[in-house]
Parts: structure tokens; C-alpha cells; sequence
């Protein structure tokens, strides 16, 4: 035992190799497999929306504001959907206090660019009165605990959390202009489509499916996968890496179609849960 | 005397850039690309590139003294600063460095110059369309500029599909824009295999497939003017 | 252009009929005959490479059947001389200076750090000389070396896991024109292909500048080169005529020198 | 203001909806009177973090959420001090408080220092040379008494809020209350020692003798919450035995309370 972790500490990569050449993993999962996913809805009460995704060890919660702002001049008809991610350094010590890092700014970036190509949410839906008043939904997705396979978790949280907002009822006031917020009566958000990733290692040309931190500082390169129900992708992202084929990328859609279906049952069985009508 | 001279060279530099300068001509379904090297005079390399009315400038450094801070054992700590044409960086362009970034490290042999530091500084000169694409040409032929030590090249590519399901190659900002999705792709010059991906809008699996092996074939038209740039440039060497 | 025939993506071809020609990264070189070469990478300058053995220089790597290209340049070879099997090298227009064990370069002396001196030589790392590694210099007798001064020097140690490492005597201990650079005269940078260009054994540049006026010219490895004419207005031509040579054709050169000659 | 341009922006401005509830006035809480020295459920947990050396979070049933983690011994930039360093950072989500959002880069540097200032009685900082010990605070939702049940995550210190409203001082006010308290008071015991390691007080909070009445409530409150931290940690370090040299420095100091004892 002694001897496999000095073996792991010394030569991470050889070590790593080891196991994937009998096509299993270090903590025993085979190259397909995640980890255990749950997700807890509703947690936040002061958020308007909020999610907690626990994916293995990783922990990210995303809680939804919404507020009131002006469309943009040239887009009077639409609000706002504004996503961050933080990686405070609380959830891991590769990460230092102050304003986010780079990949925080990715991993936020990444998350405002699936919100764009799968049009979640139709900007056009969040507008409250043309030209003057608009909901902002500010998503912050907020990382408690690292352990890789980061945009997954945060794709995750960020749809449930989605689907548990409720909005309050907002009328206009005829004399003032005004707008009159009615806070007894809520209404969910229109959800056009339900965009889920699948993140892939690329361990020279093996693929490995959610992988843990210590196996992403070890991959020589990442893949995501973000595909909706119609099995349309909304983003097929790969920030450089190993070079792959157009057969290895086709193998790695199907495995991205089905772990959507995993994930759309369980965020469909939270909700349930939580509002039994 | 010195004046006269100095006319000597004025004269010298003129001819220096018409000679450097490479010109694609026109190439099926890709805009036309120009491209020189080395004309910064700072940088160890650098490159401008223009695929159309995009253009781009890269400034390349390296390998050179690295931070304390950022250093790695056993390889090169490579950064791309990607600079907008107005304005400061934000999170758009920040994770276009890292794509950039991530890609070159997979072709640069940074373990041949561990403890130092390669820093690509790209500059958008003119944003019209296929833009991450033509920041990664720009960057591969800094660093070839630069002589760092390489696997392979890549180069970058768009692909813009449209509503009916046909596709352009190196669209402009306006077909971008029409566009119903729009890729873009690096692509390694030994295998052809995809090293970066990035994606606006949403496609069908049949079309990403046909718009990597579009990409595919349009990548060989780049590096055959890769080519025919270097050799221009050693022809008179 | 002579490359359209060779496929872009370097498809394979046989290292012979590249020679001269412009070779990009990734290229594969096939070398027929040459199976028995082991993977070892070898330096150009490594000392007493075997009998018959291929040497694979700057630019090369030993990989797949042959050779693989990492710079982009012209691909150059020696034939199998005395005790080498030949050698096979990738000239390019390479400005980063990288050191190499052997290779004579003008340094900066940047700091006085107890018993050695730090020297920047233009790459990634600064160098170290040691004060004893002079020409008579002993523990008492102190060479007479100030912060700013330019040396000329050789690399004993130098790859890259190591802090490079200069010395200003030869095997024997001589100076041989290593040492302390004098005051005065022009330090320049120029590209890493040009000086070797102007140390190549009978180089036209330094023969057609030699007709000029007499000065002193030092040429260092690392791109720099430092020069020292009777009057600094002389100095200032000779720089700027080797400056322009970067972009010059043979032809050009000759005009300006022969410009510079009728005043 | 300077754009943040580390952050996907959004609209320049925006308010919070609160603002346009209709009828105009807050909701008029029933308020229920309740015993004054009564604590709030409480659940806590240690060890939840798998990246962090030792971690905890608290939970008051009023609804404060705060996740705590401990990194560290790292070596500690600068000149080599005899002594340890704690950084301590709080952090308050953007979603956690009710109303308006908070800006994300804003952090709470005067609650970060209260932390600080409690946790130095309680570390034995002599113990780390040259070494530096990072604290961080996330605030997951408000619901009063944050501070409290921040200190309340590290077992020495357990800790107690309360506010006065008119004469009398209520002990671990929710969010409700603490808005319309005109002060408060945080107090942070180091139980096994009984003495006060942390004391924030804010407002007005009229004659001293007030004062010094809170103090005592606060101190009773602390008593109390001791036994309940200590039972999670104990918890804890059983189901973790044979981690327990990991089990962050929180445990190795149980330990030496155990032993001070």
C-alpha cells in the first residue's frame, strides 16, 4: 500500500497508466463512468432559483437573482441572463483570494456561450415592458468543493437552479408607469431547452469521462460535450489538447446523448419532489 | 555622408517588405490570405496575418526568462495575451487565450526549454469575420517566426452553416452573423485531427462532422500557403 | 515555387532530396540506410559522435523511421567526414538566442554574486562565469571585471536542465581572444542566422567590408556583434551595413558598399 | 464605476424587485414574542470538503449558511516570522442576502478581521514557524447572526450573537430581527478556557450595564453551544480515525483542549 502511494506521488503519469491499460480507473470507475450526481433544489431562500450539485466530490451551488434593469437600446425586447463562476479559495488551495482567475473566467465564459447557442431561456421571455423594464437574472455558480470535471457540475447546477426559479408577478401600474411587484404570486421561468454537458480527459487518444482533479492535471487534453433534447449539440468545446479524429469525437457524442438522458431524469425527479402537483 | 546613407537604407527597408510580403492569390472557398513575418523588430517572431479583412498581428518572446511564480520544472510555461482592437480584455477574451493557449501547447515542445516563458501577444487589427481562426494562424506563424521548436502546425478554420444546412468556409462578420451556427476548428498539419473546437449556436451531429471534414480540407490550402510563405522568405537567404 | 510538389501536410519523403529546401515542422525525413541510428538526440557540437553514426543537429528530432523537423528552415547537410556519419540540421531565421555547449558569445555582466559573475547572454537564463575562469587569474590576482562590461566568452556547461555556464579560457587555459571586451566601440543585435552566415570560413560580408577601412569586429553566437572602427562615424557604417545584410541579396550589398566607397 | 472586466457583464444597473412590491410596505411580520436566551437549532458538520485539510459547515435554522475551510500550513511569503500567520477571508455569496445582489467582488474585510482577531486566541500560531495558515468564510445565505455561526465552525470557539431591540437583548437574532435591532453584539468564547476570544458590538446600546447584561447572556449562549460543536467534531474524528492526523488542525487542537483538561 505504502509502496503504490510513494509509486503515485513519484510518477503520477506512469501510475495512471497502470490502470488505464487495464481499462479501469484509480478510484475503480471504468473510463464511462461518473460519479455519483445529486442534486438538491431550493436550498437558498434568499436566491430566487438555486441548486446544489454534488458530482463525486466536486460541490457547486448556483443560486439565481433576479432584478429589474432596462433592455439595451439596440435589443429593447430582451433582458439579461448574466452567468459567473467564482472558484473561491475555499474550494481548493490552487486557488488565491482577489477577482477570478483564468479559469474561472473560462469556465464563466463557457456557460455564458451555451446560454447563447441553446437559447435556455429566450432573452425576449424575460421582458417585462418593451424599451423600459427588463428582468436580469444574475447566475452565480459558486464552487465549494474542487475535484475536476468543473463545467459538468456548473452546467448542472445552473439548469436546475433555472428550472427552481419563480419570478414574481409584475404588473404596470397605469398612472405611475411604475412597476408593481406582487410577491404572493410566482411563476416559474419558460425553459426552452435543457442543455447538459459531458466533459471528457483525453489521456493521449483514450477518453475518459468526468474526470477528478488530479486526473485533469495529468490529461494532456479536455473535451465538453453540451447537447438538448433533440440531441442537437449547443457546444462541442475543446480549448486545444490532444488531437482527436472525427470517429473519436462521434464516439464521444453518443456517450455525451446518453448521460444526458441520466442527468434530464434526475433534475425532472428533484423538481418533482419538491413541488408534488 | 550619413544622410546619404540614411537614404540608402529608407531604400533598403521599402524593397525589404514588398519582398517579404507572401499573397495567397485567390484560393477556392477561402478569402485571400496575406501574410508577413518578422516585422516586429522587438519580438523574437512575430507575424501579421490577414484572411480577408481580418487581421491580426502576433508578437511572439521566447524562451525567455520566466517568474518565479509561474515556473515549471520540466517544461515551458507558455501565456497568449489576446488584445482587442478597442478597448481592455474581458472574459470573452480570456478564454479565447486559453483555447489559443491550450493549442499551442500542444504543438510547441516546451520541454526542450523548461523553466522559461513563451509569451504569444496577439493584437486584432480588424475584426471581419473568423476571427479565433485567424488569431490561431497568426499565432502558428509567429512562433514559426520565433523558430521555437514544434510537433507539428496547425492552423485555424471557420465554418459557418446556414439555416438550409450549407456551409461557407472563412466566413465574413456579416455571414457569421446570418449565420445558424458557426465553428471553428485547429487543425494539426501531421494527422489533420481537430486540436480545438469551439462553437456558436447549435448544429446536428451529421453537420459538425461535415464542417470538420470541410475544415479538414481547407486546412491543407493553409498550410500548403504556410509553405509557400516560409519558402519566400528562405528563397533569398 | 519549389515546394508545391511536396505535399503541405509532409507527407514522409527521403531526407536526400530535401537538403537545400524549405522544411516545415512536422515534417517527417526518412533516412534509408540509416535504421542502425539509435533515438538518442544529439547535439551538432556533441563531442566525438561515433564512427558512421548519424548526427541529428538544431531543428531535427530522432522520431518514427527517420527524422522529425521542429523548426521551420532550410534543411542543410555534411556529409560523412572524418569520424561522423553526417549531419543533418535545419538552418532558420532563428532570433531567440538558446545556448550550446562550445558556442563563443558576447555576454553583459549584469551582477557580482561572491565568486562568479552573472552574464546575460540573451537566453532564457543568465549565465555564470566564474572569476577564476580568466586567463591568469587566481584566488589573489582578481581579474579586473565591473558590472556593464561586455565579455566574449565560451560555454562549458549548457543544456537545458542546467544554469548555462561560461568560461573565457580555451582547454589549455589561454585567453584566446576571450576576456574583457575594451571600452568603447558598438554593440548590435542581429539574427541568429546572419552570424552564422558572417562565420562561415571565407564570407563574402566580411571580405567586402574589409575593403572599406580597417576595425575590429567581434561576432558572438548569441546574435550580438559588437564592432570598433577608428572614428565612431566609421563604427556606426559598419553596423548598419551588417544590420542591412539581414535583408540583402549579394547583389544589393555590393551597391551599397561600393556607395559607401565613393565617399 | 470601473468595469469589472474579469466578470461576463451585465446591465449597468439593476434593482432589486423588493423595491416594487406592491402596497409599498414591507409585510408586516407577526411577531412572535419568544423566550430571549433561547438558542436556534443548530446543525453543523466537519470534514465535508474533500480539498481542503479541514472544513465545516454550519447551519442555523433561521437559515444562515456558512461553509468554512482550512488550508494549509503553507510556507508564508516574506521574511520568516517566528510565529504563524492566519489569513482569515470572509466571503458572502452574490444570492445570499435578501434583497438587492450583492456585487461579487465585494468581501467583508471587518468581518474577516473579527475572524481573524477570535481565531489567533484560539490557534496556537507558535506551532507553525515561517508557515501560513488561510481561513475562508463563505457565506452561503443570511439569516442573521453570520458572524456567530462563522465563529461557531472552529470548536474552540464558540460563539453568540445577540441584538437589543428596546430593553431587552435576544439571543441569536434572525435575519428579521437583527434589521430592526438598533445593536448588536457578537461574543466568542474559548469554552474550555472560559475566556472571551472575539467581541463585536455595534449600535446603540444604551447604559453599560446593558452592556455587560448582553455580555453575560452571550457568554450563557456560548456555554451552551459548546457541548453541541464538540459533540459533531467528536462525530466526526470517530468515523475518521485512522485520518485523523489529517483531520485539519481543528482536531489536533481538540486535542489539546482535551488535554488542557
Amino acid at each position: 500500500m505504502a509502496a503504490a502511494s510513494g509509486f503515485r506521488t513519484v510518477e503520477p503519469v506512469e501510475y495512471y497508466r497502470r490502470f488505464l491499460k487495464e481499462n479501469c480507473r484509480p478510484d475503480g470507475r471504468d473510463l464511462g463512468e461518473f460519479r455519483t450526481t445529486t442534486i438538491n433544489i431550493g436550498s437558498i431562500t434568499t436566491a430566487d432559483g438555486s441548486a446544489l450539485v454534488k458530482l463525486g466530490n466536486t460541490t457547486v451551488v448556483c443560486g439565481i437573482k433576479a432584478e429589474f434593469a432596462a433592455p439595451l437600446a439596440d435589443s429593447s425586447n430582451k433582458g439579461y441572463i448574466v452567468p459567473n463562476v467564482d472558484l473561491p479559495p475555499l474550494c481548493s488551495s490552487r486557488f488565491r483570494p482577489g477577482p477570478p482567475g483564468e479559469e474561472a473566467q473560462a469556465a464563466s465564459q463557457f456557460v455564458a456561450d451555451v446560454i447563447e447557442n441553446s437559447q435556455v431561456v429566450m432573452k425576449e421571455d424575460l421582458c417585462i415592458v418593451d424599451g423600459k423594464i427588463a428582468w436580469v437574472l444574475y447566475c452565480d455558480i459558486i464552487c465549494l468543493d474542487y475535484d475536476g470535471n468543473l463545467l459538468d457540475a456548473c452546467m448542472c447546477a445552473f439548469l436546475a437552479a433555472l428550472r427552481n426559479v419563480q419570478l414574481p408577478a409584475v404588473t404596470i401600474n397605469e398612472e405611475t408607469g411604475l412597476a408593481e411587484v406582487n410577491l404572493k404570486e410566482k411563476i416559474p421561468l419558460t425553459i426552452r431547452k435543457e442543455p447538459v454537458a459531458t466533459s471528457f480527459i483525453l489521456f493521449d487518444t483514450v477518453m475518459i469521462v468526468d474526470p477528478t482533479a488530479e486526473e485533469e492535471d495529468l490529461a494532456t487534453g479536455m473535451l465538453t460535450i453540451v447537447t438538448d433534447e433533440e440531441g442537437k449539440l449547443c457546444s462541442v468545446h475543446k480549448p486545444g489538447g490532444s488531437a482527436l479524429t472525427g470517429a473519436k469525437l462521434q464516439d464521444c457524442i453518443s456517450r455525451a446523448t446518453a448521460r444526458y438522458k441520466e442527468v434530464k431524469k434526475l433534475i425532472d425527479k428533484v423538481i418533482k419532489s419538491v413541488k408534488p402537483t | 555622408m550619413r544622410k546619404r546613407y540614411g537614404e540608402a537604407r529608407g531604400w533598403i527597408g521599402a524593397m525589404e517588405t514588398e519582398q517579404k510580403k507572401c499573397d495567397s492569390g485567390d484560393l477556392p472557398s477561402l478569402r485571400r490570405i496575406v501574410c508577413e513575418q518578422g516585422l516586429l523588430s522587438r519580438p523574437d517572431g512575430s507575424a501579421s496575418w490577414m484572411q480577408g479583412d481580418t487581421s491580426v498581428l502576433a508578437g511572439v518572446y521566447g524562451p525567455s526568462e520566466v517568474k518565479v511564480s509561474k515556473e515549471i520544472y520540466d517544461k515551458a510555461t507558455l501565456e497568449v495575451m489576446l488584445r482587442p482592437k478597442v478597448g481592455l480584455p474581458g472574459v470573452y477574451e480570456r478564454s479565447r487565450e486559453q483555447m489559443i493557449k491550450k493549442t499551442c501547447e500542444a504543438v510547441v515542445l516546451g520541454t526542450l526549454h523548461p523553466r522559461s516563458s513563451i509569451t504569444i501577444v496577439l493584437q486584432v487589427i480588424t475584426d471581419a469575420g473568423s476571427l479565433l481562426a485567424s488569431c490561431l494562424n497568426a499565432a502558428c506563424m509567429g512562433l514559426m517566426d520565433a523558430g521555437l521548436p514544434m510537433g507539428s502546425l496547425f492552423c485555424g478554420v471557420t465554418c459557418a452553416l446556414d439555416a438550409d444546412g450549407n456551409f461557407t468556409l472563412d466566413p465574413t462578420a456579416k455571414q457569421e452573423k446570418e449565420a445558424q451556427t458557426v465553428l471553428t476548428f485547429a487543425i494539426d498539419s501531421i494527422e489533420k485531427k481537430v486540436l480545438m473546437s469551439s462553437m456558436k449556436g447549435t448544429c446536428s451531429v451529421e453537420q459538425l462532422q461535415q464542417c470538420v471534414a470541410a475544415s479538414q480540407r481547407a486546412a491543407d490550402t493553409i498550410f500548403q500557403f504556410y509553405r509557400d510563405s516560409a519558402c519566400r522568405k528562405y528563397s533569398k537567404w | 515555387m519549389l515546394a508545391r510538389a511536396v505535399m503541405a501536410d509532409g507527407g514522409a519523403c527521403e531526407a536526400q532530396k530535401r537538403i537545400g529546401r524549405v522544411v516545415m515542422p512536422g515534417e517527417a525525413l526518412l533516412l534509408p540506410g540509416h535504421a542502425e541510428a539509435d533515438g538518442e538526440r544529439l547535439r551538432l557540437a556533441a563531442n566525438g559522435p561515433q564512427k558512421g553514426r548519424l548526427v541529428c543537429g538544431p531543428g531535427l528530432r530522432r522520431g518514427g523511421e527517420g527524422l522529425l523537423v521542429t523548426k521551420c528552415g532550410l534543411l542543410r547537410y555534411r556529409g560523412p567526414g572524418s569520424g561522423s556519419g553526417g549531419v543533418y540540421w535545419v538552418d532558420s531565421q532563428q532570433r531567440r538566442y538558446v545556448p550550446v555547449k562550445g558556442d563563443h558569445v558576447i555576454g553583459i555582466v549584469t551582477a557580482k554574486a561572491g565568486d562568479i559573475f552573472k552574464v546575460d547572454v540573451g537566453g532564457s537564463e543568465q549565465a555564470s562565469l566564474s572569476y577564476l575562469a580568466f586567463e591568469g587569474a587566481t584566488k589573489r590576482n582578481r581579474p579586473n571585471v565591473q558590472v556593464g562590461d561586455l565579455i566574449y566568452g565560451q560555454f562549458i556547461i549548457a543544456n537545458k536542465d542546467m544554469e548555462p555556464e561560461m568560461v573565457c579560457i580555451d582547454s589549455s587555459g589561454r585567453a584566446n581572444g576571450m576576456g574583457v571586451i575594451g571600452q568603447d566601440g558598438f554593440l548590435f543585435k542581429v539574427s541568429l542566422g546572419l552570424i552564422r552566415k558572417l562565420l562561415a570560413p571565407d564570407c563574402e560580408i566580411i571580405q567586402d567590408l574589409g575593403q572599406l577601412y580597417p576595425f575590429e569586429l567581434v561576432l558572438g553566437m548569441n546574435g550580438r556583434i559588437w564592432v570598433k572602427a577608428k572614428t565612431i562615424q566609421q563604427t556606426l557604417i559598419v553596423a548598419n551595413v551588417l544590420e542591412a545584410c539581414e535583408h540583402m541579396t549579394a547583389e544589393q550589398r555590393k551597391q551599397v558598399v561600393a556607395k559607401v566607397l565613393e565617399n | 464605476m470601473p468595469l469589472d472586466h474579469r466578470r461576463v457583464p451585465g446591465p449597468e444597473e439593476s434593482q432589486s424587485p423588493l423595491l416594487f412590491v406592491a402596497g409599498g410596505a414591507e409585510e408586516e411580520a407577526s411577531e412572535a414574542r419568544r423566550d430571549p436566551s433561547a438558542l436556534q437549532p443548530l446543525f453543523a458538520r466537519v470534514s465535508l470538503l474533500s480539498q481542503a485539510k479541514g472544513s465545516a459547515f454550519v447551519e442555523l435554522s433561521g437559515g444562515t449558511k456558512v461553509l468554512c475551510a482550512v488550508y494549509g500550513p503553507r510556507e508564508a511569503g516574506g521574511g520568516g516570522e517566528a510565529r504563524g500567520r492566519l489569513v482569515c477571508e470572509f466571503r458572502r455569496a452574490p444570492f445570499a442576502s435578501r434583497g438587492a445582489r450583492r456585487k461579487p467582488s465585494e468581501r467583508d474585510p471587518a468581518l474577516a478581521q473579527a475572524l481573524q482577531e477570535a481565531l489567533s486566541a484560539a490557534v496556537r500560531l507558535g506551532r507553525y514557524p515561517r508557515a501560513q495558515l488561510e481561513v475562508s468564510a463563505l457565506l452561503l445565505e443570511d439569516g442573521g447572526s453570520v458572524l456567530a455561526a462563522a465563529l461557531s465552525l472552529f470548536d474552540l470557539v464558540s460563539a453568540c450573537a445577540l441584538c437589543r431591540r428596546g430593553g431587552e437583548w435576544l439571543l441569536q437574532p434572525t435575519e428579521e430581527e437583527t434589521r430592526r435591532a438598533c445593536a448588536q453584539l457578537t461574543v466568542a468564547l474559548l469554552p474550555s478556557l472560559n475566556q472571551v476570544a472575539g467581541l463585536l458590538g455595534s449600535g446603540e446600546g444604551g447604559p453599560p450595564e446593558s452592556w455587560a447584561q448582553a455580555l453575560r447572556l452571550g457568554l450563557d449562549g456560548c456555554q451552551r453551544l459548546y457541548p453541541l460543536l464538540r459533540e459533531s467534531l467528536l462525530r466526526a474524528a470517530k468515523a475518521h480515525l485512522p485520518l485523523r492526523n489529517l483531520q485539519l488542525k481543528r482536531g489536533t487542537l481538540l486535542h489539546r483542549v482535551l488535554q488542557n483538561k
